[in-house]
């Protein structure tokens, strides 16, 4: 493998930085109201958020970039491969951070709630003052390690074209043939990406821990 | 500014012996169990009182049917000059009036971790009585230093002791100027030096005339703080009288084996 | 979307699904497989991660890391393209088995420690005072309370190892997503083909995931108990 | 001087949605796409003054391309099928590909591979028949790199291939000690008796684009163009004496 | 079968002075902080020594570097026949013979929740003593009818109230026939009826001759029972004493300060 190739696959790296950091933004931003849909008081909405949410979880997100590309893209507006896989990644960590936010929620202790209760603070104050800060500093360890697993899932968008990490490895490999050492590179750089945020995710998970602590 | 705090502080010194605080026929159940049959008290201003009673008697549950942050299930609540039928004219408005006289503190203290011990103090000033930051910030100050504080406005709770954390939830409580005071075992997360400390600042709020509704183990504060004493058992209160009578010489059975219980130890 | 199923009538899907259900087959004992490999090895995992000999922690925590930071497709083209160039030959399932065995190890290991550690300080020193052995220890007191605490998330990952066998279409393993392209490839209907393939992935996962949330449910209602 | 009313899905742009797939096509690291199919759609789009865009993607995504009007066309040795034909235009023939097999002993016959571990590619249209053939013995894969890696590691005895790739192959040097040959025709397997003809799949709501290609097609085959591009990549120029445009079933 | 159980519940009846517990210049540091700088104690047969101090002082460390449950930084530790010195002979072998002779009870309880009464109460007999499962059973069945819970062997610890937990725990420690029990607040986590009960075990423990050390807020238990107390602050015994003698007049203003915080609550 020469240095042209070497070079070309890791100039797949930005982009799967992008679709990550994209995906996982999107995602904590449509992961909220999805929570409080998931936890409404009004039966019909949380159930129908309880299908939605399992119904995105249980389709393998390469069925799913194909269902949004080629399904919402064709008919609705036109998208690059880019749009959607951040889109479709969009849309899956959304569920899973609803369901990483609601986890937070539960782990406010109920003494929260009765102290901001007995200090007669409005629903809205209460909400936004003392569930939804805790709420989010118990959600972050799981949102780092849910990361890591979007970083890895984001190689799916090589299929629809998009010139990614994966991408660039399967083009190298092709002219090449020669799968042991662009594999190596590959995993390799996945795993360099993955580390600082494992790392952050230990320690965020520590430092919080020990703020909290009462 | 001041007038403010003076008020936050003894808005009651001049007891009365008005009652500011009555239960009529209040009942609790939780699904098929009736965890308080069916209590009336009545507190006067000024007056301090103290509810003692075994595990599971119903202690808490009272105190929070009281500020409603238990939804009770009958009866009829009157706190000055707001009174709730259960049931009929309990709506949020109408509750969020109640609870504007009654402060609360917890055995947990439950004081919000996320924000320093000043903002636990300001924030609900500023978002429940609208209060300027200054505002609240001044009235925080001055019942840090009341409650012995004044140093740790800046700190984390966390990093603050047991005591010194009841203390501050104490203060948090004051800073909305309630008419009433209710302690939950405000002590019985301490240990001794440290629940000292807390009785002694619950012990200068009685001094200064607040009404105050105490459920404790502390038979040492029922007995020399306290103006009244209520003895609770299985929902229902089974004695009642001055803490100064009841509690050397109760006259129902259970409420000497509980009495005796405690001072055994 | 509209023109993506064009003139795929229930005829036409009726006739896919045969195939399909052999390649479900596939996945189906894979995941059983790998699962029956993957959970003990993290369990051995979540322990020997917190031993006291240096060089079985660091090698535990390299192999956990590894597994858990290079995406599932790169372990298992490592296993099945990779290694030959070494002159180890090993065939899909095998490659496949041990691949997602890895990976599957690696999370169990982190979610079974976290299972582990879960039981309370107390129990551990009340044992210690009992003058129980270290393995007794673990085995009678630690092992079946974190077990409960893991229990929930490990079935939850059963799900998502479920998931991720559709990968090993990369690797000639002729499952559920290979036969789907096949479709598409003779047909040039690979969206209904997906889409149809996405459909029975919800079919079993969304009934699965649900019952694992009413498990979790269980344990929670058994831990307050 | 291009066609009238010839529209495309960006005016004056051709859409290329193209896989890499060599001799066939083969998309540059600068985008731009050549091989056999790649140097014919270059000459028609210059023919119909045409400038081309690429897309680069897989073999499945690049047919959803062309099917939900992303891309105008696509390449890469397409076989004009009765069933793809439901779905999609194929333009009228570029060039036939024989259906061939690389086995050690240089087998001709596809009844000689049966018991033996068989590779081919995935989207390849024997796929469908050689199953029934060979049952659980036959692998298919995503892409040929790695037939070819599997074959050398022992983990398939042959495979099947066009012809053309595989022959290619063998002379590159990338078949080891084995062997190309042409599928001798087979009862049982349709495209061992007719060779595939190779095509470009197009959008069904763009007939004046067929029309276009089908006219340029014709011409670019009496002007020698098209054999030129087959002999230019290593092809016979034979293979480019298609016969009457037919439909495999 | 009886002589066995004889044994586990008073195999020190005898009470004869000789010493049973000592701990010569222990010292315990977490990283840089030194929690207990350098500790000598000595119990004797028979004896109830109990540790009071404020919070933080030490004395659960005290009485966890005693069992080796926190490894001690060092010191020499003495029970009945075994003497260990620490960071030299302290394998896992002497450590777990040390052990043998000490019960431990914790201010939480510590039952194992996934296992029945009798099971929490056998199990560690069959896996530390190689009883078999019926002799096991018996002394359990023994110990709970001691403790009066004979009917809740079958029951799991969560169907029992905190004190009948505290005195399973008990049975369980008294169990393995250990020559000097620990207990680190045994009701501290108890409100006071059913720290009565538990206190009321303990009371029996001692008249019946076990030596025992017991770290405890409760003084009535500390002034009536305990024959020796030790106050200890910061990490340092502060005053030790017989327990009649030093509780009601402590000498160190430390001590003091401490006991009046205790009594006035
Ligand atoms: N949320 C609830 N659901 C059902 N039962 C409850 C609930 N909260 C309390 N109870 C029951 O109500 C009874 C009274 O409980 P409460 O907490 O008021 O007692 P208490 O006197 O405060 O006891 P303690 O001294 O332990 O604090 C108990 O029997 C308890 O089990
Ligand atoms: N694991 C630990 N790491 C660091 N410091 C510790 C640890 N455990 C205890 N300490 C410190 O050791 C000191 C003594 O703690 P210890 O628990 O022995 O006190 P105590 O007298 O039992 O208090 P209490 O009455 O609250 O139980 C305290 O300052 C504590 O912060
Ligand atoms: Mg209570
Ligand atoms: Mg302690």
């Amino acid at each position: 493998m020469t240095w042209e190739y070497f070079w070309l696959i890791l100039s797949g790296v930005p982009l799967t930085i992008a679709v990550t950091l994209a995906a996982l933004a999107l995602g904590m931003v449509l992961g909220f109201p999805i929570m409080l849909a998931r936890t409404a008081p009004f039966a019909p909405l949380r159930i129908l958020t309880i299908v939605f949410i399992a119904l995105v979880r249980s389709v393998p997100p390469v069925v799913w970039i194909f269902l949004i590309f080629f399904g919402v893209g064709a008919d609705l507006v036109q998208m690059d491969p880019f749009t959607a896989a951040i889109m479709t990644f969009g849309l899956i960590s959304a569920v899973n951070m609803a369901e990483i936010y609601r986890g937070g929620f539960i782990a406010v202790p109920v003494g929260q709630h009765e102290a901001a209760t007995a200090l007669n603070m409005s629903r809205w104050h209460h909400f936004r003052d003392v569930t939804l800060p805790q709420m989010f500093i118990f959600s972050l360890p799981a949102i780092a390690t849910y990361a890591v697993g979007l970083l890895k899932d984001s190689a799916i968008a090589s299929t629809v074209g998009l010139k990614e990490l994966t991408f660039q490895g399967r083009y190298v490999t092709e002219m090449t043939y020669r799968g042991l050492e662009v594999l190596g590179l590959v995993g390799a750089a996945y795993i360099l990406m993955s580390l600082p945020i494992a790392w952050l995710s230990r320690n965020l998970g520590e430092t919080l821990k020990r703020r909290l602590a009462r | 500014m001041t007038k403010t705090l003076i008020k936050t502080w003894s808005s009651t010194v001049a007891s009365s012996g008005k009652t500011l605080v009555s239960l009529q026929r209040m009942s609790k159940r939780y699904g098929d169990h009736l965890v308080l049959p069916q209590i009336d008290l009545r507190v006067s201003e000024g007056e301090v009182l103290a509810i003692i009673g075994p595990s599971g008697s119903g202690k808490s549950t009272l105190l929070r049917c009281l500020n409603y942050i238990e939804q009770p299930s009958s009866g009829v609540i009157t706190v000055a000059d707001t009174q709730i039928e259960v049931g009929k004219d309990d709506n949020k408005r109408r509750v969020r009036e109640l609870r504007r006289n009654l402060g609360m503190v917890f055995q947990s203290f439950n004081l919000f971790p996320h924000m320093s011990v000043l903002r636990n103090i300001t924030l609900p000033q500023v978002r429940v009585l609208g209060r300027s930051e200054k505002e609240a910030e001044d009235v925080a100050r001055r019942l840090l230093e009341r409650v012995g504080l004044a140093d740790k406005a800046s700190q984390y709770p966390s990093r603050c002791s047991g005591g010194q954390q009841q203390r501050i939830a104490i203060a948090r409580a004051l800073a909305l100027g309630p008419k009433v005071m209710l302690f939950d075992e405000p002590t019985s997360a301490l240990d001794p030096e440290l629940g000292l400390e807390v009785l002694g600042v619950m012990r200068e709020l009685a001094d200064s005339g607040m009404t105050m509704i105490v459920v404790t183990h502390e038979m040492s504060f029922a007995k020399n703080v306290s103006d009244h004493v209520v003895v609770m058992a299985d929902g229902a209160i089974i004695e009642e009288g001055p803490s100064r009578e009841v509690i050397p010489n109760p006259q129902t059975e259970r409420a000497r084996r509980f009495l005796r219980a405690v001072n055994e130890r | 979307m509209i023109k993506l199923w064009m003139g795929t009538d229930w005829a036409t899907i009726n006739s896919w699904l045969p195939q399909l259900w052999d390649g479900l087959v596939v996945n189906l004992q894979l995941t059983a497989i790998t699962l029956a490999l993957g959970v003990p090895l993290g369990l051995i995992w979540a322990v020997t991660v917190r031993s006291r000999v240096r060089g079985l922690r660091y090698l535990t925590l390299f192999l956990v890391e590894v597994g858990r930071g290079a995406p599932a497709l790169v372990l298992l083209q490592f296993f099945y393209a990779g290694l030959p160039q070494s002159g180890l030959v090993l065939s899909s399932m095998t490659s496949a088995i041990i691949g997602l065995a890895w990976s599957t190890g690696a999370y169990t290991s982190e979610i079974i420690r976290g299972g582990l550690e879960a039981v309370p300080a107390g129990q551990g020193e009340a044992s210690q005072a009992l003058n129980l052995s270290d393995w007794d220890t673990f085995r009678y007191v630690i092992l079946p309370q974190g077990f409960w605490v893991a229990l929930p998330a490990l079935l939850g990952f059963a799900v998502l190892v479920f998931q991720g066998t559709s990968l090993c279409f990369a690797i000639a393993l002729p499952e559920i997503m290979a036969q789907a392209t096949d479709i598409g490839a003779t047909t040039f209907r690979n969206f209904a083909a997906y889409a149809l393939t996405g459909g029975i992935f919800a079919a079993i996962c969304i009934p699965a995931s649900l019952l694992v949330g009413w498990i979790e449910h269980k344990v929670a209602a058994r831990s307050r108990r | 001087t291009p066609s009238p009313d010839v529209k495309t899905l960006k005016p004056g742009v051709l859409t290329v949605a193209a896989q890499t797939y060599r001799p066939f096509s083969i998309v540059e690291s600068d985008g731009s796409v050549t091989g056999v199919d790649g140097e014919i759609l270059k000459q028609i789009a210059k023919l119909e003054c045409l400038s081309i865009e690429t897309i680069s993607v897989d073999a499945a995504a690049a047919l959803n391309y062309v099917q939900t009007g992303r891309a105008d066309v696509t390449v890469g040795d397409w076989y004009r099928t009765k069933a793809r034909s439901e779905v999609l235009f194929m333009s009228d023939p570029l060039y036939v590909d024989q259906m061939g097999i690389v086995s050690k002993e240089g087998a001709t016959k596809l009844a000689d591979l049966e018991g033996k571990t068989v590779g081919t590619v995935q989207t390849n249209l024997w796929v469908a028949d050689l199953k029934k053939l060979y049952g659980a013995k036959l692998k298919t894969y995503p892409v040929l790199v790695q037939v070819q890696q599997d074959l050398k590691n022992g983990r398939i005895d042959a495979f099947v291939e066009s012809y053309s790739i595989a022959m290619l192959a063998e002379k590159a040097g990338e078949l080891g000690g084995f062997k190309a040959a042409v599928a001798g025709p087979d009862e049982r397997v349709v495209s061992s008796k007719f060779p595939g003809q190779g095509s470009f799949p197009m959008n069904k709501d763009n007939e004046s684009l067929l029309k276009a290609f089908n006219k340029r097609i014709a011409e670019l085959h009496s002007n020698g163009f098209i054999k030129k591009a087959l002999v230019q990549f290593g092809l016979s120029e034979s293979a480019g004496n298609t016969g009457d445009p037919r439909w495999i079933e």
